[in-house]
């Protein structure tokens, strides 16, 4: 599965995307992004707040209790800020 | 005609213009944001997600289309690297009616600011640079829509 | 930077956006008014006053500059002899807020509609050619701005 | 002075605009209207009506009750129709 990141998301996860193969018991987007924010420093420093996170799944806007399934995407970013 | 396009290339308003509309329709209203040299801004820099951006333009155009009588809708919006002057969104609405084809411009970018997927970030002339938090005038604009 | 102008001559949307802005504002919203061909009509003719439409599309962008902060605003009315089509009324309002060019483009427009001298008279494919009406509609638009 | 006619007040008066000395008791606008109706037939067609009139004095509109005075020009016209 693909995790795409945007914004300062993206600036401090140090990459755009990454492919990772999901562990046992992460089920959920809000369980990807707990264990996003243990995995490593920069998963941290990104994912240490979940409130200002937003995901979308497979293009459509998701909330934390949306079940990953197989989908191909996984987007994380913040709140838009419009144009 | 319903167009719509997220573009980093700049937008040329003449050429959208002559594009959108060949002169037959009763009334057009445009809307066309610039980037502002407010505070000592250099650049803006606008990061967008291909699909749900885009997505996001094509749902507002058809909800626009739906509530209005519309001839013809063109939004372009820029994403990537910008200077102060430099247009991030064209809105051309066309209507046989004035008061659609300016409501219908109104709707849409008020909308443009809180429902695409678009982050803004600000780098200024002293060095610093900032992803922009979400403002809540433009919650409260669109909100007005209901 | 405010132009006002009653010309016989095409109005040239493009060459007055060019002249109306240069790039810098944060905002331009406008209104195109066209000729439309309902009913069989070949010609519209809009007969005016030189001193009195023209001291009222100055005082209607006066009355829009005292109530919005515009950084610029051109009011360009066709009168004389139109084909379907053609481009009537040309409205541009620049701010560096978008709320406020837009206000003011919508307020101009209608405004337009009761307040300028002018009086059109239709002409249709089967030969009949009449003076319009005041149109209620119009007067209900423009009441909203008190 | 000057009569200036627009639309289809001209139209029925079948001249653009006219050099008048005002006749002895014509002094408001409202008074001259009901002299041109009275005083031929053209005029009789273009102001039969009176409450379809308006007029301008020296640029300024005005209703039947103004003193036309010293003006240069008044312009007589039907209800504006808008751009």
């Amino acid at each position: 599965m693909r995790i795409a990141y945007f914004a300062w998301v993206r600036e401090r996860m140090g990459v755009a995307e990454e492919m990772v193969a999901l562990p046992e018991g992460i089920a959920t987007v809000g369980d990807l992004v707990g264990w996003l924010a243990a995995r490593d420093a920069r998963g941290a420093g990104a994912f240490a707040e979940p409130h200002r996170i937003r995901a979308a799944l497979g293009g459509a806007m998701v909330g934390p209790e949306a079940l990953i399934g197989d989908a191909d995407e996984v987007a994380l970013f913040p709140p838009v800020t419009g144009g | 005609m319903i167009r719509v396009a997220v573009q980093s290339a700049a937008i040329d308003v003449a050429a959208a213009l002559a594009a959108h509309d060949a002169g037959g329709h009763g009334a057009s209203a445009s809307f066309i944001g610039r980037v502002r040299g407010d505070g000592g801004l250099v650049e803006l820099f606008l990061d967008h997600h291909p699909v749900l951006t885009a997505n996001g333009l094509e749902d507002l155009a058809a909800q626009a289309g739906a509530r209005w009588r519309l001839e013809a809708l063109t939004l372009i919006h820029r994403v990537g690297a910008m200077a102060p002057g430099d247009t991030i969104v064209l809105v051309l609405a066309s209507s046989a009616h004035r008061a659609e084809a300016l409501a219908a411009c109104e709707f849409l970018i008020d909308r443009l600011k809180t429902d695409v997927m678009l982050w803004k970030r600000e780098s200024f002339a002293d060095g610093r640079s900032a992803w922009v938090e979400q403002r809540e005038t433009d919650h409260d604009r669109a909100g007005r829509w209901g």
